[in-house]
């Protein structure tokens, strides 16, 4: 038999493949055993590495939450800003470098809740960004309480009795404001995912992917749902695919199916673009089209 | 580095405090404006808006004041210089990101157009009451610059200044003007650009790989990196070590702040910028800052007239506080009187500073127009007695 | 950055064979690998790693197809996966 | 006079502050005069009343708002009974004939009616009224050279309407200097 | 001829029809002539009176602008809270209150740009609060600032050389995020516009009504589009009503055809109702129905 | 008025500082949280939550800390006590509708949980650096009420003294407790419902059309009026007359900002709670409040055994400030020394108020962890030379 | 509180009439009501108020319908219609 | 011993502060003794190291944090590897076998090794290594009456899963007994 025997030792850290995409000096992180966090990074790196991108021109931005740590552990320039602004944050770093990829990389609690706002009128400006929120139906770093996108019934702690709240439909919300990409998928669609990302950086204007990764810590205990690979798989099994579904048709109940796929995808002129036009049509040549900071400053 | 001859409008112009502000942002170079509209800011905002796209910048109306905040130091970040302008609901909103600003050692510029208040109080009418909240309104510690103009000529210079200060501190600066300064219209004169001396953002001279975005402590200032050029840096509103990784411990808190406040305590004398008149000799030396520190003159002059021996100090800087000079002459006159369109705010300080060495007096106002100089003057023969 | 390939001789069926990399001390124990592998190569330990999770083992290294599902799985960038060179030839 | 003290009053959107602007930029940019120009309005939203403040003067202004204005340009009824009383005792009363009703003033105030609406209606744009009220302004009350008047209408105006502007100045200027002429007359 | 000489003399002002719904002691209020708001509010007051509720059971929950500026002038417990926060505040007085009927008067600055955020989540609760929103395609009280309702092109102070930012569609907003009735009209289809505040103010829920309403003194006047009365003849004109209509097929451009009519009337529980079914589900027999103050204190 | 037994959890409960708040509050009668959960003060959110449903309130967690502030100033309009939490960043985003609360003079009650801060910070540590932004924090002129506990126990007590104050006050109370106090479990003592004495709110006895939200002046506190009765009030975060109407002029700030601070500064004497402990023939007397008040007596013990005469005062209010006993004390000791974890922030006012007549020490912290009592050993050492 | 009216006397058609009430201090000269009548009653008029508008006057008054509309317009409370008692009966 | 300082450490979701709140709930509401707990976690997540502290006084508790515990309860090698060396000279040492492999120590510390974990895993549920650890705590270091805990246990574990901590706890406890007698007999 010629195959190795496996190898298990520390020194070869260096050489996992993802490790040029990650700080390894902050390794390990500081996510759960079976949270469905890493797995979404991973994704993303991968879909960084597919694309081929000068990583130099990329930057992630985060607010705060479990997922918000994501901006401390990709080796981009990376921003971990305050609990539901990433979005403005990155707004600015985006206009004044048009020239770069900016990711946001956010929780539901997050991006939905507190910073609900930013989402819809960013959205609404369709400014080139990408937007990935790892939704996990719960605010895990704090704790566990109830999120905006906590199905009915389910228990957090501060709904100890079960969810009451109608929830969001987070890719409804992202289409209605205005979002150009839209799409959803668990955790566990890997390669799709990655898939989705590649795309999502790729558009030009506001893109989102929601990920319904499992929290298990947290969602899952409070909710006797098992280990975080339970609910890894319980996600993956209960959803169904729908390419281009009408994202209203896509809301989320407790344990019942989730619809998953690409919901949007169309082509609308991003907010630089739109300033650029305007503009133009305005000053004419006098207008020279913004093109942000130099980078020398 | 000297300003752009394209971003200087030389010459008289007939402009309010607002515009003249933001005259003196785009003379700095200020490429991007987020901003929120609110009275009696909002002409700032406007007269921008019509300005930059010409000039290769952006103004972008966000959502709130919460989303300008962030979008200035994003934009910061990203290398353009930024600013916002609010008054104080607005600025109440803004506290929580200022505190980003502060701890991501950001430099932008805020400017608050000061009204009536609490709550939505007086929107037209002048107030000098978010002075203490300028300097205490974000939680946790830390130190702040605030620079309050007195006239539309001092919003033009004092905005430019603020930007220096943002670099050369690597932090937000203030400009705490009033309603009545933002909608008083005089005479501005705007100097030739190569008269405008503006501080460059220093940049790490280091490589990638090399260099973190927080190499300096006990109030040093370290360079900056720039995004986009490979150092991959991460900062964080976290407490956070020189690699601006977190470090949750109180080890790390106390490094991080002490930086935060030595940044403005070991270089007051740098940053302190007051104007004295007839102090020397002064039995009563009256401080003021913005509006107030004009409207207090012909009150000082009809004392002076009466033989009354009344030196005066305008505070440009009003934060930090210029205390050591205070301190000095505590002891040496009779009274320090502070004349504020409030209840007692910077006083408080003042009133400190003097440790009882000299009688100290508040000519306050709760807002709404300034100072009637006759009330002044009463505080004034008050204070001689 | 690995894509799928296509076997270029086409007369030799060249099945992929991966090579795994553990890091033990990552290892959060989840079970995603073990779980996914589409060719059972994993099991989780015994062992105790500091943390005190059971990190896995190639079980079954001579199955492995360097898919790299496990490794795109792993939640604590503790396994991955590196292509061997030494391919065994399979008569058709 | 070393220092005048001027209120324009009316209501929002009559332009009441251009024209405050105007008298301002003419003395401090184009007769190197100081002038501070502040405005009142009501609250926030248009409308309401609004009030506009220029003191002119060879020094820096140190207080800012007007006392007693030496000169009242009143613009509506309610702008003119809020202020009617606080005005110098010599104090200088324009105000718009057909909005204003004059009630009784001490002996040293001088008052001037002008029609400045109709006169800005007959003109096409009833919003020049505030011009055609600055122009009669400048000619009864010889404060400002007519050029620097004339000057900062020119830049102060929305670029393309000078032509009507500087027309609603002459029109008003060359009323007031009739009516002088004829109170001189009179006189 | 029997018809008497018209009567115009002030005294007569106590007998004005909607008096008694109105602060007569703050009129002449502060909106600008041909201001589009005065005639919202008699349709408003039209309503509650046609409607014959209890008066004194009634409240409204305005922020700032000059539309919040109603909370002044109607005779309600009413309440003038702070720019973009009026939705919460109802929110507290609502369930402090559930039988009272909530109102919120509000301008699209107001309630969609600084108050986005509490919009929709307020909506996704379906909390049971009637929300009326002027929608004057600018921000009025401060000076004609761009608003996330103005048209693409449209000028604004902000915006002095045309606006470029896409605009939201609230309907579509309101009806993603979860509001269980949603109609638009402009300020002229005055007997239409007041049946649909009859039809939100009496359905439980979130209940939502989008007025087009002329400002005559910045949005007006900015573009050139003549006075108030220009604009309310030329927004009425330029409607069509369509009823049942999708909300995403409802965007406004500048100066094109404004779909306006009743586009969502659906049943959904309030909040209140999913607190209380939820405890009941939980607690049985010892929970008993949340029915807020007895006002008694 | 006697607390609801239903609501009373009376026995020996071993509870940290957070429930211990939470029962508080439910023992007031408290039936309306909103609140958004953030570190370290969530527990106090999750307890209610549990809690309230039987006991017929509503928790809500809105979403964010802005709607949490308003929503819980509309619930006591409509007639029920209610409350919020949080911590810094959750906090400085109050600051507005902290101030709409102030100018609507309405009663309620925030609790901050303060941790290191600024910015995110230390999410999980200590910190008191938010106490002048709990008294500077909105903008405008207004005075606050401060409460700071120490233990579980007193968390327990002071958050039901918080809705009392509130509710004599007609006003937003905060009670600034800390992440040490927050997260400390200890034996806590809740009395009998009948031994807890609660402030009924006053609501007019006049009739409709009679009575106006606001009839008061200089202090003097105005009941208030009750929705859903007929008086169709009118209520604005604009500067208002008697009657609630906006009056936006500088007599009628002049009148409400003077009442809003007058309120407390009338006052002082009814609500500063001051404890003291050997200051009589104290030659050094430490000042301190909340969890630092705790950690401080280590010191004080091993100093008096060595002699040193060491008294001390904790500030249970800590705003207002005990003006009138510190400026007493000021003119009779050698030295007040400030205990707080912060690089000096209450310290300000009672250096201020001191005047220089006796020596003054701050034994500040940047927070992360408590003091080691053995810092201030050595600083009454310092102050005892 | 006002509603459509059902002729209770089918016999004879009694044509609504109105008596106008106008507040001329309150009127901001929109013209909604004038351009809105629907029987043309009204016309601005050519006197000023003390804020400078023009308020309407009933130029036909003997053709208001009591319709209302004008009321429900106006922006400023400043019009409204009452129903006069004496109607004009009318031969079928 | 006047006052006991008592540091639990392990990581997250090992409920390391139940198991200190049983013990400070025993000596505060059952042993009528003072009591702090405090606790100190990673950066607000779960899954990184965090420790409770537990004070146990005749008096009340001043300064809420241990200083040099005077027990230390390890449930992880990391939280061991971070205390081990911040310990009184006199420390007990209470681990879990299989997690923690123990370094060298002062001649007065003595350590008490438990399989909790594996104990845990038979009893079927491994959530429950804290109260067999708190079990075996309670035997080995006596400072607190068995009953005080198992009162404590029996009140703050979630209702319905009573019986089985109490078996866990008793697991512990025994474990820890005849090791004690073991101990005692080698001695
Ligand atoms: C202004 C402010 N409010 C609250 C918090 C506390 N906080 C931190 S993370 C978080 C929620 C996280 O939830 P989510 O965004 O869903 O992220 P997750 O942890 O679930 O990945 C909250 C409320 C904060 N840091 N700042
Ligand atoms: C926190 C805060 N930010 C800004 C303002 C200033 N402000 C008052 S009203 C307003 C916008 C009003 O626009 P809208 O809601 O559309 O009402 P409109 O005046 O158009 O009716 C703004 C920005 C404020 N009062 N408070
Ligand atoms: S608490 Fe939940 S979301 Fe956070 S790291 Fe753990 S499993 Fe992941
Ligand atoms: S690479 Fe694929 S086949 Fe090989 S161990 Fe990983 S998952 Fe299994
Ligand atoms: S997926 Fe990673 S962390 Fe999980 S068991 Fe496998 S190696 Fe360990
Ligand atoms: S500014 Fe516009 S919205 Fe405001 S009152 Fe005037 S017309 Fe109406
Ligand atoms: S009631 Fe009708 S018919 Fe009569 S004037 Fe008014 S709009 Fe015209
Ligand atoms: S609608 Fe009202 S305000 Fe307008 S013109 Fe007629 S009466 Fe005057
Ligand atoms: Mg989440
Ligand atoms: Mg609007």
């Amino acid at each position: 038999m010629s195959a190795k025997q496996v190898k298990d030792t520390a020194q070869e850290i260096k050489e996992h493949p993802m490790e040029g995409l990650l700080r390894m000096d902050r390794m390990p992180h500081i996510w759960c055993s079976t949270c469905g966090l890493g797995t979404t990074v991973t994704a993303l790196a991968t879909a960084i590495n597919q694309l081929g991108l000068d990583t130099n021109k990329m930057a992630v931005v985060s607010g705060i939450g479990c997922t918000g740590r994501v901006a401390g552990y990709l080796k981009l320039d990376s921003f971990h800003t305050t609990h539901g602004r990433a979005l403005p944050f990155a707004l600015g770093l985006h206009i004044s470098r048009p020239d770069m990829k900016v990711i946001v990389f956010s929780g539901d609690g997050d991006l939905i809740s507190i910073g609900g706002n930013h989402f819809i009128h960013t959205a609404r400006r369709n400014v080139d960004i990408t937007v990935i929120c790892v939704n996990n139906f719960i605010y895990a770093m704090t704790g566990g309480q109830v999120a905006p996108t906590t199905p009915v019934t389910a228990k957090s702690s501060t709904t100890p009795y079960g969810c009451y709240e109608h929830p969001f439909n987070l890719p409804r919300l992202a289409a209605s404001s205005g979002a150009t990409y839209v799409a959803r998928w668990t955790a566990l669609h890997i390669r799709r995912m990655t898939n989705s990302f590649k795309e999502a950086i790729a558009k030009p204007g506001f893109s989102f992917v929601e990920v319904i990764a499992p929290c298990s810590t947290l969602y899952a205990r409070l909710n006797r749902l098992g280990t975080g690979l339970d609910l890894m798989k319980f996600y993956h099994d209960n959803s169904v695919i729908k390419h281009g579904i009408e994202p209203k048709d896509a809301d989320i109940d407790f344990q019942s199916k989730i619809v998953v796929g690409k919901f949007i995808d169309i082509e609308k002129p991003t907010y630089i673009e739109c300033l650029n036009d305007a503009n133009k049509h305005v000053f004419g040549d006098k207008y020279k089209p913004y093109g942000g900071s130099d980078g020398s400053y | 580095m000297k300003a752009d001859p394209r971003n200087v409008l030389t010459g008289a112009n007939y402009l309010d405090g607002n515009h003249a502000s933001a005259e003196g942002a785009i003379a700095a170079g200020c490429k991007f404006f987020a901003g929120y509209p609110i009275t009696p800011s909002t002409e700032i905002a406007e007269r921008f808006a019509r300005r930059i796209p010409l000039l290769g910048g952006v103004f972008i109306q966000m959502e709130d004041e919460l989303a300008s905040m962030n979008a200035i130091l994003g934009a910061s970040w990203g290398g353009l210089k930024s600013m916002t302008c609010t008054s104080g609901p607005g600025f109440s909103l803004m506290m929580e990101n200022f505190g980003l600003g502060i701890m991501l050692e950001t430099p932008t510029v805020l400017v608050n157009v000061q009204r009536g208040g609490p709550s939505t109080g007086l929107p037209t009418l002048p107030g000098q009451a978010d002075m203490m909240q300028a300097r205490w309104g974000s939680h946790g510690d830390y130190e702040v610059i605030a620079l309050a103009p007195d006239s539309p000529q001092e919003s033009f210079e004092l905005t430019i200044h603020a930007f220096n200060l943002s670099e050369k501190y690597r932090m937000p600066v203030l400009v705490m003007t009033d309603e009545c300064v933002g909608h008083m219209t005089e005479k501005v004169i705007i100097p030739p650009a190569e008269e405008i001396e503006l501080v460059e953002r220093k940049y790490t001279d280091k490589k990638p790989g090399e260099a973190w975005p927080y190499e300096s402590t006990n109030g040093d200032i370290a360079p900056m990196l720039p995004v986009g050029k490979g150092y991959k840096f991460h900062v964080t509103g976290l407490t956070h070590d020189y690699r601006g990784y977190p470090v949750i411990n109180a080890e790390a808190q106390k490094l991080k702040v002490k930086h935060l406040v030595d940044k403005i305590n070991k270089n007051v004398d740098d940053i302190i910028w007051i104007e004295e008149k007839d102090t020397d000799d002064a039995e009563i030396v009256m401080l003021s800052y913005g509006i107030s520190s004009r409207v207090m003159q012909p009150a000082i002059a009809r004392a002076r007239k009466e033989g009354i021996k009344v030196g005066q100090i305008k505070m440009v800087t009003v934060w930090p506080f210029a205390e050591k000079r205070i301190a000095e002459l505590a002891g040496k006159v009779k009274s320090l009187i502070m004349v504020e369109m409030n209840y007692g705010q910077v006083f408080l300080e003042m009133d400190r500073i003097a440790r009882g060495r000299c009688k100290t007096y508040l000519a306050g106002h709760a807002g709404g127009t300034v100072h009637k100089p006759e009330d002044i003057y009463q505080i004034i023969k008050e204070a001689a007695k | 950055m690995k894509y799928w390939r296509t076997p270029l001789d086409i007369d030799k069926l060249k099945i992929p064979r991966g090579e795994l990399h553990i890091i033990k001390e990552r290892c959060k124990g989840c079970g995603f690998c073990v779980e996914y592998c589409p060719k059972d190569v994993l099991e989780l330990s015994d062992e105790f790693n500091s943390k005190g999770y059971h990190p896995p083992v190639a079980a079954r290294p001579e199955n492995c197809v360097n898919c790299d599902l496990c490794e795109m799985l792993c939640p604590d960038f503790a396994i991955y996966c590196t292509r061997v060179e030494d391919e065994k030839e399979v008569a058709r | 006079m070393a220092v005048t003290e001027i209120r324009i009053t009316g209501f929002g959107g009559q332009g009441v502050i251009l024209c405050g602007y105007i008298i301002g930029k003419a003395a401090s940019i184009f007769n190197d005069q100081h002038s501070t120009l502040t405005q009142s309005f009501g609250p926030e939203a248009r409308g309401s009343a609004c009030s506009a403040q220029v003191i002119i003067s060879g020094e820096r202004v140190l207080y800012p708002y007007v006392t007693a204005p030496d000169i009242l340009i009143a613009m509506s009824k309610d702008g003119y009974l809020t202020h009617k009383d606080k005005i110098a005792e010599d104090c200088i009363i324009v105000y718009d004939k057909d909005l204003v009703k004059l009630e009784k003033h001490g002996p040293k105030v001088k008052t001037y009616g002008v029609p400045a609406t109709r006169i800005a209606e007959e003109l096409g744009r009833k919003i020049v009224l505030n011009i055609v009220m600055l122009g009669f302004f400048g000619a009864v009350s010889e404060i400002l050279p007519r050029e620097a008047l004339r000057k900062a209408v020119e830049t102060s105006v929305p670029s393309g309407t000078e032509g009507l502007n500087l027309k609603a100045f002459d029109k008003g200027f060359e009323y007031g200097l009739s009516l002088k002429k004829e109170t001189v007359a009179t006189a």
